[in-house]
C-alpha cells in the first residue's frame, strides 16, 4: 500500500482536511490507513497555534464517526447487529456527507468569490476628493470633542484586541497511534493470557484512547492473534491471546499499515 | 449629438459630483443635488458610461455598491500599480474567504452557524472581517439567546466591484456534481460492496 | 482623428494615473510611469484638457503646482457646494477620532506607525484628518525609508481648548500592550513589509 504522505497546505479544519483526504487524493478512505487520517488530525491540530475547543471537539466527532465506520469493516459478517446501532450509524455518515457536501459548495463559491475580488482589483476608484476650496464649507468636526474624549478614543484604540485562546494541555495527551497500541496489547497479552477491554482500558483518560485501543484489537483479531468473546450481551468484552509464536513473529507490517 | 442647455448642465454638474465624491454616489443623492428623478440620473450616468467606453477612456464610470463612481480601466492596471503601491487592498486569506462567502450567501447568519459550516470556530476570522468592514452585525436572532447575526458591506460589495449581492454567482452553481458526490459518499460507505 | 496604438494605450494610461491620484501629478513622475520624455507628456496633458473643454465635460485637466490634476469645472461650484454640505456628517466618525487621539498622543508618528496599532490602513482617515486641519506632517524619519511623522496642528488645540499638548489628560497607569510597543517599533524600521 502506497505511503499517504500528509503534506499539506494548512488546513482550515477538520472538513477541509477529510475532504482533501476523499477528494484531492482520490483515494476510499478504506483504502487509506485510518492511521493516517487520525495521525493528521493530530498533526494539524498540533500545527495550529492557537489551539481551540470546537476544533478539537469537532476533530474527536469525526474521528469517531470515522473509526466506527471503518470498525464495521473490520468486524466479520454478522447478521446480529443491531438495527438500531446500524442505523445510528448510517445516519451519523448522513450528515458528515452533507456536511462535506456543505463545505465543498461554500469552498468552489469562495474561490469563485477570490477570482471576483482580484478582477474588481485590477480598477482602482477616484478616492481624491473635493477640491481645497471647497474645504472651508466644512463643518468643525470636533466641536463637541472634549480633551478626555481624546484620552477615552486613545485607550480604545491600544487596548490589547482580545485573541481567544485554550490551554492545548489537554489536547496532547491524546497523541496515541493504532500500531503503539498494538505493541503494547502484544507485549501484554501474551503474559497475561486473557483480559477484559475494560482491563486494557483501565487508565486512559481520553475517549480517543479508548476508540484506538478498540481499533488496536480489531487489528489483533482480523490477524487472528486473538478472540474476543463477549460472555453476555451487552457486557464486557473478552480478549482471548490465541497466539502460539514468538511475538518477534507478530509483523507489525501487517498491522493493517497502521505505521503512523 | 445636440444636447438642450438643460441636459448639458445635468451631465456636465453629474461629472463634477462623481468627480469629487470617495463612496459610490448614490442615485438618490444625485438626484436630490441635480434636482431631477432618480430615473433620470441612472439613465444618465448609463449614457455618461457608454459614451467613455465608446471614447476608449481611460477610466469608466461604473455602478458599485449601489452607486456610481468613476475607476480605472482594468486594462491599465499595470499602469496604475506601478503608481499605486501602497492603497492596493490586501488580498484576503482562503479562511477569509470562505468565511466570507458563508457570510454573503447566508446572511443574517450567527458566528455558531458559520463555524458548524466550516467546522472550526470562526470568531478570529470574522473579527478581521468586521475590521476591515466587510461583514457587521446586523441584527439579533429573536430567539433565546439572541445571537448576533452578521451581513455583508457595502465594502465587501465595493471590494468585489458588485452593484448588489444580486450579481452573485447563484450557490447552486457550486453544488457538487455527481462526480464529487459519489466520491464522498464512497469514501464514506461502510459496507465493502466493491 | 486617427491614433496609432501606443498613442491610445499612453492616452489611456495617463487619463488612468490622473484619475488615480490624490496630489497633482508631477509631469517627471508621469513620464517616468508611461516610459516617454516629459516634453511628450506635457503635450499629451495639454492636448487631453483641450479635448475635455471642447466636449464640455464636467471636469477639467489642469496644471496646479508644477502637476497635473482633475478638478472640477468651476462653473459647476454650486452643485459642489451644496453636496460637501449636504453629504457630510457633524463629528468625527469613531475611526477617525481614535486614529486623531494616536497621532496627539504618539506623535511624531508615521502612518504604518498608525496603521499598525489600528490594525487597519489609516491612510483615507489621515487625508481626512489632514484636509480637516487636525494633522500636519511635522518631520520625517531620520532612518533610511524617510516616513513621513505626523502631528497634531494648532489648530486642534485651539478646536479642544488646550494651550499645549502637555494639557492633553494623562494616560495614567496606562500600560500598552506589547503589540503596541511592537507596532511603534516596526514601523521605525526600513524594511517595513506592511
Amino acid at each position: 500500500m502506497m505511503s499517504h504522505a500528509v503534506e499539506t497546505p494548512v488546513f482550515q479544519g477538520p472538513f477541509d482536511l477529510l475532504l482533501h483526504l476523499i477528494l484531492q487524493d482520490e483515494v476510499d478512505l478504506y483504502e487509506v490507513r485510518l492511521s493516517d487520517i487520525v495521525d493528521a488530525y493530530l498533526a494539524e491540530l498540533e500545527r495550529m497555534e492557537a489551539m481551540d475547543l470546537d476544533l478539537a471537539t469537532e476533530f474527536v466527532l469525526i474521528a469517531a464517526t470515522l473509526i466506527e465506520l471503518k470498525s464495521k469493516r473490520l468486524l466479520p459478517d454478522d447478521d446480529d447487529i443491531d438495527l438500531d446501532e446500524e442505523l445510528a450509524l448510517w445516519e451519523e455518515r448522513d450528515l458528515l456527507l452533507s456536511r462535506l457536501v456543505e463545505c465543498k459548495t461554500f469552498k468552489d463559491a469562495a474561490a469563485a468569490m477570490g477570482g471576483i475580488a482580484r478582477d474588481a482589483g485590477r480598477s482602482y476608484p477616484r478616492t481624491a476628493g473635493v477640491e481645497e476650496r471647497f474645504l472651508g464649507l466644512l463643518a468643525d468636526l470636533l466641536e463637541h470633542t472634549t480633551a478626555d474624549d481624546v484620552r477615552s478614543a486613545f485607550l480604545r484604540a491600544v487596548a490589547p484586541k482580545p485573541t481567544p485562546q485554550v490551554s492545548t494541555a489537554h489536547i496532547h495527551q491524546i497523541r496515541v497511534t493504532v500500531t503503539d497500541a498494538v505493541v503494547e496489547m502484544l507485549d501484554e497479552l501474551p503474559r497475561v493470557g486473557r483480559a477484559s477491554f475494560a482491563d486494557l482500558t483501565d487508565g486512559l483518560v481520553e475517549r480517543i484512547e479508548v476508540i484506538v485501543r478498540f481499533l488496536a484489537v480489531l487489528e489483533l483479531f482480523k490477524q487472528g492473534w486473538i478472540d474476543i468473546e463477549q460472555p453476555h450481551t451487552l457486557g464486557g468484552l473478552e480478549v482471548v491471546w490465541l497466539g502460539t509464536a514468538e511475538v518477534d513473529e507478530v509483523d507489525l507490517e501487517l498491522v493493517d499499515a497502521y505505521d503512523g | 449629438m445636440s444636447e438642450d442647455d438643460q441636459e448639458r448642465e445635468l451631465r456636465r454638474a453629474a461629472e463634477a459630483l462623481l468627480l469629487v465624491t470617495e463612496e459610490p454616489l448614490q442615485p438618490e443623492l444625485l438626484a436630490q443635488l441635480l434636482e431631477v428623478s432618480t430615473e433620470r440620473i441612472e439613465l444618465l450616468c448609463t449614457e455618461l458610461a457608454a459614451e467613455y467606453d465608446a471614447t476608449d477612456r481611460g477610466f469608466q464610470l461604473v455602478k458599485v455598491a449601489g452607486g456610481w463612481r468613476y475607476q480605472t480601466h482594468p486594462e491599465l492596471a499595470p499602469y496604475v500599480e506601478r503608481y499605486v503601491l501602497e492603497g492596493q487592498s490586501a488580498r484576503l486569506s482562503g479562511a477569509a474567504l470562505e468565511t466570507l462567502a458563508i457570510v454573503a450567501y447566508k446572511q443574517p447568519i450567527s458566528r455558531a452557524q458559520i463555524a458548524a459550516i466550516r467546522g472550526v470556530n470562526a470568531d478570529g476570522v470574522m473579527r478581521t472581517l468586521s475590521q476591515r468592514g466587510y461583514v457587521e452585525e446586523i441584527s439579533r436572532d429573536p430567539g433565546p439567546g439572541q445571537a448576533v447575526l452578521y451581513g455583508t458591506t457595502q465594502s465587501f460589495l465595493e471590494k468585489l466591484g458588485l452593484n448588489s449581492l444580486d450579481e452573485l454567482p447563484a450557490l447552486g452553481d457550486f453544488v457538487p456534481g455527481a462526480e464529487v458526490y459519489e466520491a464522498l459518499e464512497r469514501g464514506l460507505r461502510p459496507d465493502d460492496d466493491e
